[in-house]
């Protein structure tokens, strides 16, 4: 196999720093719509990694894994709509910090 | 250069018992429609007759009476028919049977008898018996998700009521909080070892422990990122805080049914990540493995948490979503003590009966909260059970043994689980973490007897609202908890045959 | 002959069929079925005890050792060597005692049935009585140290009920007769602390608890002992048989002899050894300890002044006669031991002098008359005591003998003048006599202040008491002077012929008890009998019932004649008469130390005038003074002895000592520590504040800041500056979700630090 | 044969529940069934033979089995056990026939759970599994905590859990100390344990069987309950009702210490050697202190509860005297603190009954009123106080003995003990005299009615018992005595060769 021109190691930083950004998005923002696409952003950095490493062991798991994650990812946001949609329905607000019924 | 697989090939026989029942809950899910609304009761009874027979067939294959398929792999190594998948599966399908009998009235009750709610309880419990019997990290991922996105949508099953909601979203949310780590880990891992396989990860950690220090950082980051995924399906302190939140918001018979499958997939999975997947990752001269020491750590911060806040807790919901956290804490235990050198089969062997335990009780407990509970989700207040023992005293004995089983009094199926986990831990050497394990139990007391003294020493006027399905579930739950107590060697003839595929 | 020593059983089975008989049905049958059983029983077992002594006497004085029937062994630790068979001892020592037991027993029985006419509880005092006597003569007749602590504690136990036999009386009395009831038992206990202590010693040391083995004999004095002729007394037995037993299993007192013969034995038991010596000396101690207790020597007498509140034949029989006396006849039997302590036998010595003559001062300034007589029995006892510190045995044995007919006599002369007394008072106030203006509150029938003249009104009462007196006195012809003689003598002859301290002071101690004893017993005739009646009641006073009187009498009889027993072989005519030494060689078959005493002229001269100048003295003293009641007396009037008279009023002051010092602190230490130290510290404090309150603290810690709080507040904090961090500047309202993602987050951070450390260690080399 | 005598009452609490009607019927099927089991036990006797050091009449088959462990149903008796079984089957029918007026509300549930616990506490004297034995020991919790927190008196909530905490709390690290033995030896049935210890095929280091007789040791010394541990047993006594209080004392409390001759000593001779004069010492305290606190007493049940922490210290006192003299000494002391102190409790009860108070300050002169009570009452009351020819004595008297001549512990143990024996007398006294001597000067006490025949048939048993034991202590040592000959041995050779 021919040495990549980009290494491996940059393609994984650069996968951590989306993660990290996903992740404070998730923390950072309130509107549900903007955490899902942070839960995204933090599954794509995952796929992100996958392919690279993919690319440095040379054998096609990493890429299963990573169109397995997209599908999934899929049907999670199918999910997190239907979600929002009815709690939008019943508080007309989709911020997520409006959720905060369960105190005691 | 590409050949199709045959049938034989893939060793399908030995994974029927999944198998079936996903087919089943596909062609439920079409029938359901033909089903008209006042007759719901239809897709639950198909649902459990699904259920009933899988049930079977696992219970079958777990025993060995039947022996289907060729080895213990089927897919190529995706899927692992092993005993310790079989014993995921009774676990698994006893708490969907359970589930069922408790959800339809309940259902009715609070007006939301819709087709959808048994299918989905289906495909979750496949989701469980997938991950239980996964040997690859891709299939692992796919059946976590598709364990928990049902999930979701049953907490929230109640819509509109605002409470449900919140609780799904907040669930979902954070779920998928976690499975962004869990997807990153399963990467990190992937990029140690070069294969997602799980015998193949095991095969490779034994190179990493004497390897470089960057891949055994790698395989590390990657184990614990897992481990953040997985802990927050299970609970564990600190991913558990939207456990009390969301049992107390979703719909009860989903508590009844997902505060313990939801830990039966999740203990799975650990079992097969760190029990053997890499629980031969011992850095150079150690003889217990990497991660045990932050595993035990999260068990007794568990345990302590979960038992403690339980107490003061006064809604009964909350107070078992508490009570859910501590018993995670105990099964860790064992996943901790995978982390030891020829442990490995006892530790799972103990997680298994010790989830088929606490699947019994737990169901029971959150069925007596059912017949407590009222139309308007009110009900479930500790003040509730007052008086418990004149009204309704076998209601109350049932709860009574749960509790005790809970406690882990001996006679009760909660007692046999922690004498093994305890006991897997003693081979373990974690000594500190089963003293705190014991202490915490008599911690437990407190506030399991105080609901038995509630029930007995007071005088309280309680109604209750017991529907045939609940008290059959009821029963069902209470027997086996005092079956599993008394005559131990049913699950332990299991339980000596359960061992993992590999690992160890 | 030796088949009727298999009767001895029966000697303590009689008696308890007696007490079963009425306890059962004695409430059917009547005062006389429960006389007649309870009688009956009495004269049985001294009918036994007489077929057990004429027996003694034709075989040859062998001791023999008779199981009981039915039962099996008592103990039985094979393994540790422990058996404790349940068997009955029949040689001299415990024939003798058998016979005053049963004896003197019987007589007071048949008086108790006047004297307890009416009683509401009739039944249930003979049921006591029957049970004392098998408890007293379970004592003298066991063959184990052991079996005579059975009856030792069971004596005490009937001591307890029938001292409280009166709890029920009206106006405080009730309380009180209680209250010593307890005191009798308590401070037996504290006797019977050391006697058990003894006892384990003694099983350490010789391993067994039996006193001889059947088959046994009890061994020879040791040659040099022999300091007078006529001292031993050897078993008839032949040489070698005498061998034969020796080999075999050996009891105590056998063993001990064996090993002080071959020296320089070493005991050892647990962790500490000893030698054989200094272990005999703390056993004698020990039960020296449980003597003090039974037979109230100081520092343990003072429960037996304030048993006088059981009924008189109680007093008589138990307090007198009898169970206190087991204190002497244990140390007796256990001689061979004592023999071979000098610092106990001094001790024993000491204590038993010091009492004689402590409680015949005391005795001087008491009103009562049974409590007179129960200092004076304290005394007595003393000389008891110091006649086995000074290793006279048989002395002791021969006092202890006579000792039991005369006092009994007193005490039951004493309660038929109480009783006098009482009828007098009952007729006094049937015929309205109610006009001496004193108040009937104040009337107590035993104090003798209220009494006199009595001499005419109750001449069969006066009479055997002047007998009992003299006897007490110890005035030739009668018991006590034989048998006190014989102790002063051997007192003096221990300091001299063997040059112990203890025997001179011993001598010079008894002596002047003895004075005291004469002074204060006619200082009772006196105010009793002599002179005008100071109250009503005593005018009225008359002569008790045929069934109190006749045992006076033979009581009476006795007194004079008891003491020929055991004439001493110096005296001239009735030793010669009626045989030397008797007594003495009778017991010599059973006490290997039991020695004879001879006769000196000049001590018994002396011995004599002392005390017929004591009551010279007392007759002087009190016989002519007619005192109104309650008046001060002669001696309290006197200058001179005010302060002795004040003291001896006040018993030394020995009662409030003990309150003070021991009863007091020891009631208030136990509320402190119940109420105190055990409940508010323990209980409450330890339990509620320092293990359930800050279990509750960490409980509502865990709850509130740390799960909700630590989420919730910190996390926010954390959350707001992560937000100021990324130019967020607003101060904006957090939610729940978004904490619990940041917790996650952090949790994450942690596992992943918390599982890198191994490597992070291995890195770094540590 | 043991399995035949421990399963009785739980078949009859099914047959019970199946077949009893009403209350009447309930009473009298518990009792029918306590006093088969107690005639059944009688075979035991009767068929033991007293030469054999060994288990006689052993069930055992494998439970619980697995690789490298195995837990077996294991149930046996010997000369250790045997007593207290029989105390067991002997106390339940008094304390059930003494309920029979007391208890008028939840009657079905009262006897379920006596029967329940006369199972459980057989089934802790006849395990020989250590997994068998610590399922009984904690289910024995279960009815106690039922029996106390239902029909117990005002505090008897606080009473329950406290019992049920306390107790539990030691017993945990028990568990721990079970499990690690285990899978040690690979086995949990003691017999089989003692084996590899003996051969050699089982070792552990010396600090490591001083940390197993602790864990042990704590979870027994709680429930004896050893002082300082006993802060538990006033609360428990005092509120639970009358029969719960006889079977505490009776044969809940002997649990523990039967648990240290079972347990404690065999599996870890060395350690108890070490440790024998520190337990020695606090059973001493426990001795003095209790007998102190006794006297400082206004409630009955109070002086009692605490007299049995004074008695029980004298068995403990035997036990680590480690020699037969001490060990059968508190064996037959066990017995006989069941035998006196439940009908202690019996005694008091009759009185709460009737008076419904328990202060002695209430009482006085009693036996005028009541004389046959009285008389029942006084004999108890000798004999425990110990009074020589009453069973009391026989096991104190051993137990000093043993204590005494013992190599393990310092001989100044045993006159501190005996002081235990004054004290006795001081507190059993007073409160004999308080209650039943003195003027009858209470007007309500003056027509309290004698006892009923129920309760005389109650009481009568006990009378015989502490005549019987006082009387012929030898032939229930002669039981015990190659068991316990045998154990004493093991335990020097087990010392001499440093185990």
């Amino acid at each position: 196999m021919e040495a990549s021109e980009v290494s491996v190691e940059l393609y994984v930083l650069l996968s951590a720093v989306l993660f990290i950004m996903g992740v404070l998005g998730v923390l950072l923002r309130r509107n549900a719509i903007l955490v899902f696409m942070s839960v995204e952003l933090m599954l794509n950095a995952g796929n992100l990694a996958l392919a690279a490493f993919a690319r440095q062991w040379g054998n096609g798991d990493g890429h299963l894994m990573v169109f397995f994650v997209m599908t999934v990812a899929a049907a999670e946001v199918a999910v997190g709509l239907a979600l929002i949609v009815a709690i939008f329905r019943t508080k007309q607000s989709i911020n997520i910090d409006d959720l905060h019924m369960f105190k005691d | 250069m590409f050949e199709v697989p045959g049938l034989g090939d893939l060793n399908v026989a030995a994974t029927l018992p999944v198998t079936l029942l996903a087919f089943g809950a596909c062609l439920f899910l079409l029938v359901d429609l033909f089903i008209p609304k006042d007759r719901k009761y239809i897709t639950a009874w198909l649902t459990a007759a699904g259920i009933g027979v899988s049930l079977v067939l696992s219970l079958l294959m777990l025993t060995g009476v039947i022996t289907w398929g060729d080895g213990e792999e089927a897919f190529f190594g995706l899927f692992i028919a092993d005993q310790f998948s079989q014993a995921v599966n009774v676990a698994a399908l006893l708490t969907a049977l359970l589930g069922v009998m408790v959800a339809y009235n309940y259902l009715d009750k609070i007006d939301r008898q819709r087709g959808e709610y048994y299918y989905l309880l289906l495909f979750t419990t496949l989701g469980v018996m997938f991950m239980g019997a996964s040997g690859d990290l891709v299939t692992l991922f796919v059946s976590l998700e598709l364990l928990s996105i049902p999930l979701y949508i049953l907490s929230g099953f109640r819509w509109p009521h605002e409470e449900s909601e919140e609780s799904a979203m907040k669930y979902f949310i954070l779920g998928a909080f976690a499975s962004g780590f869990l997807v990153y880990g399963i990467a990190l891992i992937y990029g140690a070892t070069g294969t997602t396989s799980l015998t193949g990860i095991w095969e490779a950690t034994a190179d990493i422990s004497s390897g470089e220090t960057s891949t055994k950082f790698l395989l590390l980051i990657g184990a614990g990122m897992t481990l953040v995924g997985l802990g927050f399906k299970v609970a564990a302190v600190p991913f558990h805080m939207w456990t009390p939140d969301v049992y107390q918001g979703a719909p009860t018979s989903v508590v009844a049914y997902m505060s313990v499958a939801a830990k039966v997939g999740g203990f799975a999975a650990l079992v097969r990540v760190f029990g053997a997947g890499i629980s031969n990752f011992a850095l150079d001269g150690d003889t217990t493995a990497a991660w045990q020491d932050t595993i035990w750590l999260i068990a007794a911060f568990t345990m302590i948490l979960g038992n403690f806040v339980a107490i003061a807790q006064s809604e009964l919901k909350r107070l078992f979503g508490y009570s859910s956290i501590a018993h995670a804490g105990y099964m860790l235990i064992a996943i901790a003590a995978a982390g030891s050198a020829g442990v490995t089969d006892e530790a799972a062997r103990a997680v298994a009966i010790y989830l088929m335990a606490y699947a019994f009780t737990n169901v029971g407990v959150f069925a007596v909260i059912i017949a407590l509970e009222k139309k308007d989700m009110s009900g479930t207040s500790i003040d509730n059970v007052k008086g418990l023992a004149t009204s309704q005293p076998l209601l109350a004995a049932a709860m009574t043994l749960f509790m005790f089983s809970l406690t882990g009094i001996p006679l009760t199926a909660g007692f046999v689980g922690k004498w093994f986990v305890f006991k897997s831990a003693m081979s373990a050497d974690l000594i500190p973490v089963a003293v705190i394990g014991v202490l915490t139990s008599l911690v437990s007391a407190f506030y399991y007897l105080r609901i038995v003294w509630y029930m007995y020493f007071e005088e309280g006027e309680t109604e209750t609202d017991l529907p045939r399905p609940l008290a059959w579930a009821i029963t069902i739950s209470a027997v086996g908890t005092l079956v599993l107590g008394v005559v131990p060697y049913l699950l332990s003839e299991m339980a000596n045959e359960i061992t993992l595929a590999f690992g160890g | 002959m030796e088949n009727y020593f298999d009767l001895v059983p029966l000697v303590v089975l009689i008696p308890l069929v007696g007490m079963l008989t009425n306890l059962f049905f004695g409430k059917r049958f009547g005062e006389q079925g429960v006389a007649i059983v309870a009688v009956g029983a009495s004269a049985a077992a001294f009918l036994i005890a007489v077929i057990l002594w004429i027996a003694q006497v034709n075989t040859g004085y062998v001791p023999a050792v008779i199981d009981m029937p039915v039962l099996g062994d008592w103990i039985n630790i094979t393994s540790a060597g422990l058996r404790i068979p349940w068997e009955f001892r029949v040689d001299s020592l415990s024939v003798t005692m058998m016979l005053v037991v049963s004896g003197v027993g019987t007589l007071i029985h048949i008086y108790a049935v006047g004297y307890m006419h009416g009683d509401s509880r009739f039944p249930r005092f003979f049921v006591y009585m029957n049970m004392f006597l098998v408890f007293m003569l379970l004592l003298v007749t066991g063959n184990n140290f052991l079996m005579m602590f059975v009856g030792w504690e069971g004596v005490g136990l009937c001591s307890y009920l029938l001292i409280g036999f009166w709890f029920d009386k009206p106006g405080g009395v009730g309380w009180k007769n209680s209250d010593a009831a307890r005191k009798a038992f308590i401070v037996n206990r504290v006797g019977d602390f050391g006697l058990i202590l003894g006892v384990l010693l003694t099983f350490w040391t010789f391993r067994t608890l039996d006193y001889y083995k059947p088959g046994e004999m009890p061994a020879a004095a040791h040659h040099e002992e022999a300091a007078y002729e006529e001292t031993l007394f050897a078993p008839d037995l032949p040489e070698d048989e005498h061998h034969e037993t020796a080999t075999g299993p050996i009891g105590v007192f056998n063993q001990a002899s064996a090993w002080l013969e071959e020296g320089d034995h070493e005991v050892n038991f647990g962790v500490i050894s000893l030698s054989l010596e200094a272990t005999i000396t703390l056993i004698t101690l020990l039960f020296l300890l449980g003597a003090t207790g039974k037979s109230a020597q100081i520092p343990l007498f003072v429960w037996l002044p304030d048993a006088m509140a059981g009924p008189t034949p109680v007093s008589a029989f138990i307090h007198a006669a009898t169970m206190v006396t087991a204190g002497v006849y244990m140390m007796v039997r256990s001689n061979v031991l004592y023999h071979s302590s000098d610092l106990s036998s001094f001790v024993v010595a000491m204590i038993g002098a010091t009492t004689a003559i402590v409680a015949g001062f005391i005795a001087v300034g008491q009103w009562d008359i049974k409590r007179v007589l129960a200092y004076s029995t304290v005394s007595q006892l003393g000389f008891m005591v110091a006649a086995v510190g000074v290793g006279a045995y048989a002395a002791a044995m021969f006092h202890l003998v006579t000792h039991a007919c005369f006092k009994a006599l007193l005490f039951l002369a004493s309660g038929s003048v109480i009783h006098g007394m009482e009828h007098g008072h009952h007729h006094l106030h049937e015929h309205g006599h109610g006009d001496h203006g004193h108040d009937d509150d104040d009337f107590d029938p035993q104090d003798m202040r209220f009494m006199g003249g009595l001499k005419d009104k109750m001449p069969v009462t006066y009479w055997t008491y002047i007998f009992g007196t003299l006897a007490l006195a110890g005035v030739f012809p009668f018991a006590g002077f034989w048998s006190k003689d014989e102790i002063l003598l051997d007192s003096i002859k221990h300091g001299v012929n063997d040059g112990y301290l203890s025997g001179y002071l011993a001598f010079v101690l008894l002596l002047i008890a003895a004075v005291f004893t004469a002074f204060y017993m006619w200082r009772q005739v006196s105010m009793v009998f002599y002179g005008q009646p100071r109250h009503a009641a005593a005018e009225h006073a008359s002569e008790s019932s045929n069934l109190m009187t006749r045992p006076l009498i033979v009581l009476a009889i006795l007194s004079l004649l008891i003491g020929l027993i055991n004439i001493p072989s110096g005296f001239p005519i009735l030793g010669w008469l009626l045989g030397k030494h008797e007594f003495t060689s009778f017991l010599g078959h059973s006490v290997t130390f039991a020695h004879a005493g001879s006769f000196n002229f000049l001590l018994a001269t002396m011995a004599v005038i002392l005390a017929l100048g004591a009551i010279y003295a007392a007759r002087a003293l009190y016989n002519d003074k007619t005192l109104a009641t309650l008046e001060r007396d002669p001696l309290e009037l006197d200058e001179r002895t005010a302060e002795a008279f004040a003291l001896a009023n006040a018993k030394l002051y020995w009662d409030e000592f003990y309150f003070k010092y021991i009863i007091w602190p020891y009631r208030n230490v136990a509320y402190w520590l119940a109420e105190k130290l055990d409940w508010e510290i323990w209980h409450d404090f330890a339990h509620e504040r320092l293990i359930r309150d800050p279990f509750n603290r960490a409980t509502q810690f865990l709850a509130e800041p740390v799960d909700k709080g630590f989420i919730d507040r910190n996390f926010d904090r954390l959350g707001t500056l992560v937000r100021r961090v990324s130019d967020r500047m607003r101060v904006i309202q957090t939610g729940y979700v978004r904490t619990y993602a940041l917790s996650v987050l952090f949790g994450a951070l942690l596992v992943v630090i918390l599982i890198l450390l191994p490597v992070l260690r291995e890195l770094l080399g540590l | 044969m043991a399995t035949v005598v421990f399963m009785l009452p739980l078949v009859g609490m099914v047959l019970m529940l199946i077949l009893a009607r009403s209350d009447q019927q309930y009473r009298w099927w518990t009792l029918t069934t306590s006093i088969v089991t107690f005639a059944v036990s009688l075979l035991l006797v009767r068929g033991f033979d007293k030469t054999s050091a060994g288990l006689q009449m052993v069930d055992q088959f494998d439970w619980i089995s697995g690789e490298g462990f195995s837990i077996q149903y294991y149930v046996g008796i010997d000369g250790i056990s045997i007593w207290l079984v029989m105390l067991t089957t002997f106390i339940m029918p008094l304390a059930i026939l003494s309920s029979f007026k007391a208890i008028q509300k939840r009657v079905k549930l009262y006897y379920m759970f006596m029967l329940l616990m006369e199972w459980a506490m057989l089934g802790v004297f006849v395990a020989q599994d250590l997994f068998l034995f610590y399922v009984f020991w904690e289910v024995t919790l279960v009815p106690m905590y039922f029996l106390i927190g239902i029909w117990g008196a005002e505090q008897r909530i606080y009473a329950a859990v406290k019992f049920f905490l306390y107790t539990m709390a030691g017993s945990l690290l028990m568990l721990l100390a079970i499990l690690w033995l285990g899978n040690e030896a690979g086995t949990f049935a003691v017999p089989e344990i003692l084996e590899q210890l003996k051969t050699g095929d089982l070792v552990f280091s010396t600090a490591t069987g001083r940390w197993l007789f602790l864990a042990f040791g704590i979870a027994f010394a709680i429930k004896v309950p050893m002082w300082p541990l006993h802060s538990w047993l006033p609360d428990a006594h005092v509120q639970a009702p009358t029969a719960g209080s006889v079977i505490l004392a009776g044969v809940l409390l002997k649990m523990g210490t039967y648990g240290f001759v079972r347990f404690n000593l065999p599996l870890f001779p060395a350690a108890s050697e070490t440790f024998a004069p520190y337990i020695a010492a606090l059973a001493v305290i426990g001795i003095i202190y209790g007998a102190w606190v006794s006297y400082g007493q206004k409630d009955m049940k109070k002086l009692v509860a605490y007299s049995s922490i004074s008695h029980l210290g004298f068995v403990m006192l035997g036990i680590f005297a480690l020699n037969s003299s001490g060990i059968e000494g508190a064996v037959l002391q066990m017995v006989n603190h069941g035998i006196s102190t439940g009908g202690l409790f019996l005694v008091v009860g009759v009185l709460y009954e009737r008076r419904h108070t328990k202060l002695m300050a209430a009482f006085g002169g009693i036996w005028q009123a009541m004389p046959l009570y009285s008389g029942v009452a006084l004999v108890i009351v000798l004999s425990s106080m110990g009074l020589p020819g009453l069973n009391g004595f026989v096991g104190e008297f051993t137990i000093l003995l043993g204590a005494a001549g013992s190599d393990a512990i310092s001989w100044w143990f045993t006159p501190l003990a005996a002081l235990g024996v004054i004290l006795a007398a001081v507190y059993m006294l007073y409160m004999f005299n308080t209650v039943f001597m003195g003027e009858l000067d209470k007007e309500e006490n003056k027509r309290l009615p004698d006892l009923d025949w129920r309760e005389l048939y109650a009481l009568v048993p006990i009378l015989i018992m502490v005549l019987v034991i006082g009387l012929q202590a030898g032939y229930f040592f002669e039981f015990m005595d190659a068991k316990v000959g045998d154990l004493v041995r093991d335990i020097s050779l087990a010392v001499a060769a440093g185990r």
